[in-house]
């Protein structure tokens, strides 16, 4: 009955995950020092973890629930693109602009939602549609409204230091956001009726319909936010870098999945934490940015990015299994 | 006292070109347990998954304490005080017993936007409520239902429902995966249940639990209901005829015990 | 004349110029009777052979003439002497440079080529001081950027000093914190190095940022292929050194109102090649380029 | 004559550190069938599924013919003639019934790399099995196992282990979900592969079905061999009690009869 | 029992993919006018098709099976830098390059096999780690080899004939090769047990083990036809076009999956069929190539290939809704 065993840390689903980061972590230091635990070295791969990480949140929670969102490779340059052009080009106040992000967001995840939930099609395809869609209407949009598809925006300093500014210097202020996000995300999908409610969704769509979910309302309020993370992310890096870009951030979609899925999340849904994301992430960003402080030669970095990878899935998948055979020991 | 608490009208329902249940007419009281009966196929589970919410039906009506309703979500049914264990599926793998067994009606605790799930009080009525079915086995709410066995699954199931169900309780074979006394112990709630004032919808293959808690036989045939009667007006063996789709039936046991004594040549098995 | 023209992806902001050069330029031809149908690549993965295939569908529309960027010469010269063979012209814009066209048997070249754009930037870092210049290449592989990379160290090995690649993996791109960071981090690991160059527009905002992080401005200089409106600040506010200036509009704008002469009227140009680059921004001419660069003309 | 077909010395089975067999040692002889009793949980499913090459034993042998053997596939089971159906699964809802019906073991016709899936003769020989066994709504072989009930998806899969047993059939509760006729079509044909000699291995957790067609019971209980006796050694009341776990249980349906009698205040329903 | 009604045919899984083709087909005649369906109109959609084609077999039945396999976005330059390597830098004859290209695909397939039927670990992680690891290694090597990511290669007229060659100055010579691999699938899938297996296989894994198919084998074998398929692409490539880059072809990832998947393949197993494979890449090919004919600004093209996907899928959705549903009316 001691709640602390070993046994019960092991089973949790975000043990595999910590430990496929440590193994990182621990090689990159052994390879490239200590260099990379340092201020400004911790910055290389925490800022890049936090853009991932606001994103693959939502999307792994819908990887939870049993689907996937691949529309976020366009929401990140159309969020980009609205501030751009709303206070960029016309010069609007920011929090017009920002609404307008989010709300962009909000209609995108509510067709994506209501496509997938009315018509059966698999989600891929439902957000492979908006994504390729999005991608159109930013870049038609832009040629259209400001004759160019790159737009220089100067945030005022307030939206500035809340969205797009480097703390100490180092450290991006979206870092703050993702342990917001985080921290609000781990509140309610592991100790709240609602996280239970996404669990039950991916582990049974019907069963748990059955069992009285609101399974659209679940739904379609994932998409959305999911949608929505994307489209910040993207405002927040036109604030950040003062410029804004249509092309689509495709290599944004398999990080943030791979990231999901090394976090623990299963693909098939059911299965996963919030925490486990988050550490899934750090791995990623780890693997991705640990080689600049290593003195390998660097035309084979995705050489190792790619060992690495299955290296942390491996470790982390003998604990999932570990996890799901225990059970407390009978004397 | 004799307005039914579940009724059906005339209800038919197609799944596209196939229909399965023409012009169903029923009737379930408070504390009265009806039996629904029939062959495999019959459209036992089409007909309370449109009493739970599940399916529309094509045509006709339901009406609840005489009055129509329409149900177009399993919750409507469930914010109506019905309860229904499904003849598949019903709990998640990769959840907690505890989560699992109180999903979509999670007890909370805390206020506004603070409320957070109660895991304690949701593993410790999961568990005691397995545990009250014999499942001495089961005793941690954490553990995953993955590793549970066909029978504790379904005993969970069971718990859920019986636990939710305020006015009725429907249960899709419920026993089918049980052993002897997790079954024994299904007919007891039934019971219970319909002394509690409940009405229960009980589906079964076995004759045996049918006559040992029904108050009221249905039996539906190709998706018609061919024969509706109360206890004590039809003998066992009719209703294991009308169980087996109209066709008659010798008794079960009786036939398979006289192939046995005729049948010649097995060997007597030695004892180990 | 019914023209066809084949450029990059819609939403790179390079091609993007051009684009607005051939949307211009179409006004004349559309006056002369004619049509322009312009064919983008969807993704850069299999340039060459796409750019090819294109070639190919564009013969497949019976247009008079072809313009195509000559992108990878091994993979596309074949499809282009199958539309001369079929009697369509062709011009070469963009990518190629004029003695190809002159091989090939097009019309003229209208451009700049990437070795001596790179080459000409590692002149100017060279002469600007640098003396270890990296070129952050975030797609490793792609025969035009190599030889953008390649010029440029050609061009500091001219002045005795050295430019070296970092190659970033495809994970990176479109990733600006990414490209950042990676650019940070090796920058904060060598700090023999004095000069950074990126190969597009975007990614020198992510370079700068780099710098700016790994506290750098004032002993790393930066320079860029093409630009964009936070770049051209950047010039004019001196936080960076030069971009390396093609001329896009131009690229596309000549490339039609060309074609188009020649097909309706007989008309071409005694100069061959036509260069329209490399042309160096740097403090020296900001203003002008900053007034075209907000209205997507430079 | 007496060399058992299957005999299993002393196995252990253990998940990770979850033990479920303890030393069991039972064995089955031809033209036999072996009930195999017990709880939820008791690990009958896990103790058939050593046997169907699913699972390894942790410890001990396995020996047919008197000579060990070891499974490391389903497959090797099954081409020493070891037919098994499992409590779960076993169909697949997007597959047509005839192919479904033969999937790993599928009727070619012609020859070499030109040996083709024999569509027709298997969907006729799927419907033929399924329609004996009483379900006659089926009758295309191209339709989607996704669409039949879930007693029909059984049958189908009883029907499919009958036609493929060679020398052992193992049947993991292959009558929860039948109607009564599809019963007792099942206890026939458990009767009739004893006659043609089969060893037979049923697991069942209704009584009446187990004395019916058992020759020979075993009795698991936390996954140990509790009792092992032939036909005639123990009365119902005894099997009974022993399917419940070792508990001593009142005979069910006079409880629950006796139950109902003492109950009061429940409404005489009335006809419909 | 007429084997020829409608309903019959409806029930085909290919019947929604085929419909979904055609409208596609339709409306770019319509807007792109008859240039379109003329010998070389047909020829610029249905070479792209043929390139994509031969990868969506294998990766479709790879789906079916119920495995995704993304390696092939590397396996493509894998096997245009091999033959380029191998014959162009080296000169070695062709036949020695061919069976380096086919042995490499099979040596990575039966790693991705591998690893997905010994560790559990998802299909997508394990061959999104082949997929930079090939990555990496193929430009690593290159690098280290000729110098340079970009080698030229001229074929002998024999080879280039077989593998690389426009007929009659259109069609490519990859066309043939795809109908040969399509007829071949479509023979072993639909009229052969191992189809019957793949499609176990993707129901049920469990039980399609316990029914005594040979799990580990099917998967492993399918997994090298798939990395197999990619290289050989890859290869014919490098001869028609007579040059290799190694940049991996991510686009390629996505644009087989969506051609599986829009020709009506389940994307979690089970369903699908080879034709059905077949119209899905047509479909996809004349959506992107479509766009070509017509006068709709190219800015907005994303955005028709966007809805035009969603379209086409839901069409295809219907039918196949009508077809699970469907039985023989009893009178
Ligand atoms: N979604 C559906 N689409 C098409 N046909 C269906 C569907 N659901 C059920 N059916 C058909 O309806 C008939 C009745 O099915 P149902 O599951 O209600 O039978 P049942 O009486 O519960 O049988 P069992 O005792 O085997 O559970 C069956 O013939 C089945 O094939
Ligand atoms: N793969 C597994 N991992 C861990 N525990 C398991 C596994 N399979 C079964 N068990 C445990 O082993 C015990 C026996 O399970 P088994 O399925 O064999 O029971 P059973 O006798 O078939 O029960 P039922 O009558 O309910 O089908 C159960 O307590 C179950 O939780
Ligand atoms: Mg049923
Ligand atoms: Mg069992």
């Amino acid at each position: 009955m001691t709640n602390l065993s070993i046994g019960n840390l092991l089973r949790r689903p975000e043990a595999g995950a910590f430990l496929g980061m440590l193994a990182v972590i621990l090689f990159f230091l052994v390879f490239g020092g200590v260099n990379f635990l340092k201020p400004a070295g911790i910055a290389s791969w925490l800022n890049v973890a936090a853009n991932i990480g606001i994103i693959a949140i939502p999307v792994g929670l819908l990887m939870i629930a049993g689907e996937l969102d691949i529309s976020i490779g366009s929401m990140i340059p159309a969020g980009s693109m609205i501030v751009a052009i709303l206070s960029g080009h016309y010069e609007l106040p920011m929090w017009i602009s920002i609404l307008a992000v989010l709300g962009f967001g909000a209609i995108i995840g509510t067709i994506n939602g209501l496509l997938v939930v009315r018509t059966a099609v698999p989600s891929l395809i439902v957000t492979l549609g908006t994504l390729f869609a999005v991608a159109g209407m930013v870049l038609g949009l832009s040629v259209l409204i400001t004759g160019t598809t790159s737009v220089a925006i100067k945030a005022p300093a307030l939206y500035k230091a809340i969205f797009g500014q480097f703390i100490g210097g180092t450290y991006q202020v979206l870092i703050l956001w993702w342990v917001a996000v985080s921290v609000v995300s781990v509140f309610y999908v592991h100790y709240t009726k609602y996280g239970n409610w996404i669990f039950a969704l991916g582990g049974d769509r019907e069963s748990a319909r059955n069992a009285g979910i609101p399974t659209t309302r679940v739904t379609i309020t994932l998409f959305i936010l999911s949608a929505c993370s994307a489209s910040f992310v993207g405002m927040c890096q036109a604030i950040l870098f003062n410029s804004a870009q249509v092309s689509a951030g495709m290599s944004y979609i398999f990080n943030v999945i791979i990231s999901v899925v090394v976090g623990g999340v299963v693909l098939t849904g059911g299965f996963g934490s919030v925490v486990g994301i988050v550490f899934g992430t750090i791995t990623f960003a780890v693997v991705n940015q640990g080689i600049y402080f290593t003195g390998f030669d660097r035309n084979w970095s995705s050489l190792i990015i790619g060992v690495m990878l299955l290296a942390a899935v491996l470790m982390n998948n003998t604990f999932r299994h570990m996890a799901l055979n225990y059970a407390p020991k009978k004397k | 006292m004799t307005t039914p608490v579940l009724e059906l009208r005339s209800v038919d329902k197609s799944f596209g070109p196939i229909d399965v249940l023409h012009k169903i007419s029923l009737k379930v009281r408070a504390g009265e347990v009806l039996c629904l009966l029939g062959d495999n196929g019959a459209g036992k589970s089409t007909l309370i998954k449109t009493l739970a919410g599940v399916h529309k039906p094509t045509r006709g009506q339901i009406l609840m304490d005489g009055k129509e309703v329409s149900f177009d979500r399993p919750r409507d049914a469930q914010d109506m005080g019905i309860a229904t264990v499904h003849q598949f599926g019903g709990t998640f793998p990769l959840m907690s017993i505890g989560r699992s067994f109180f999903v979509g009606a999670e007890p909370t605790k805390g206020w506004g936007p603070f409320k957070i799930y109660d895991r304690k009080k949701a593993n410790e009525i999961a568990v005691k409520a397995v545990q009250d079915f014999g499942i001495t086995r089961v005793d941690d709410g954490d553990r995953l239902i993955g590793g549970l066995s066909g029978g504790e699954r379904q005993s969970l199931a069971i718990a859920r429902a019986v636990h939710f169900g305020a006015r009725v309780l429907i249960l899709d074979e419920p026993t089918a995966a049980l052993g002897v006394k997790q079954a024994a112990h299904v007919l007891r709630i039934v019971k219970e249940a319909q002394r509690r004032g409940l009405a229960v919808i009980f589906i079964t293959h076995q004759v045996m639990h049918a006559m040992a808690v029904g108050d009221h036989f249905a039996v539906l045939i190709r998706g018609a209901v061919a024969a509706d009667f109360v206890k004590g007006q039809k003998s066992r063996e009719e209703i294991t005829d009308l169980m087996a789709g109209g066709e008659t039936m010798a008794d079960l046991e009786a036939q398979i015990s006289s192939d046995l004594a005729t049948a010649d040549g097995h060997p007597s098995p030695a004892t180990l | 004349a019914d023209i066809a023209i084949i450029g990059g992806k819609s939403d790179d902001a390079f091609f993007a110029k051009i684009a607005k050069g051939i949307t211009d330029a179409t006004l004349v031809v559309e006056a002369h009777g004619g049509t322009v149908n312009y064919l983008q690549l969807q993704t850069y993965d299999n340039i060459g052979g796409d750019a090819a295939n294109l070639v190919r569908t564009a013969m497949s529309q019976n247009v008079d003439i072809i313009a195509v960027p000559n992108w990878v010469p091994d993979t596309q010269d074949e499809a282009i002497k199958a539309a001369m063979n079929a009697g369509i012209a062709v011009i070469l814009y963009n990518a190629g440079g004029g003695e190809k066209a002159a091989e090939l048997g097009a019309i003229n070249y209208i451009g700049n080529e990437e070795y001596p754009a790179g080459f000409a930037g590692g002149k100017y870092f060279a002469e600007h001081g640098a003396k270890h210049v990296i070129c952050v290449n975030t797609v490793p592989g792609s025969g035009n950027i190599e030889d953008r990379c390649r010029g440029l160290a050609d061009g500091m090995a001219e002045a005795g000093v050295t430019a070296e690649q970092l190659p970033l993996p495809a994970s990176s791109f479109g990733d600006p914190t990414a490209v950042a960071e990676a650019i940070k981090a090796t920058l904060l690991g060598d700090d023999t190095i004095d000069g950074v160059f990126a190969i597009s527009s975007a990614d020198a905002d992510s370079a700068y940022t780099a710098m700016q992080q790994a506290g750098k401005l004032d002993s790393v200089q930066l320079g860029s292929f093409d630009m964009n409106v936070a770049g051209l600040e950047r010039i004019r506010d001196s936080e960076q050194l030069f971009a390396i200036d093609q001329q896009p509009w131009l690229q596309g704008f000549l490339a039609v109102t060309l074609a188009d002469g020649y097909v309706n009227y007989g008309l071409a140009m005694a100069t061959s090649p036509l260069l329209t680059g490399p042309g160096i921004v740097d403090l020296t001419n900001i203003d002008a380029t900053l007034a075209g660069g907000e209205q997507g003309y430079r």
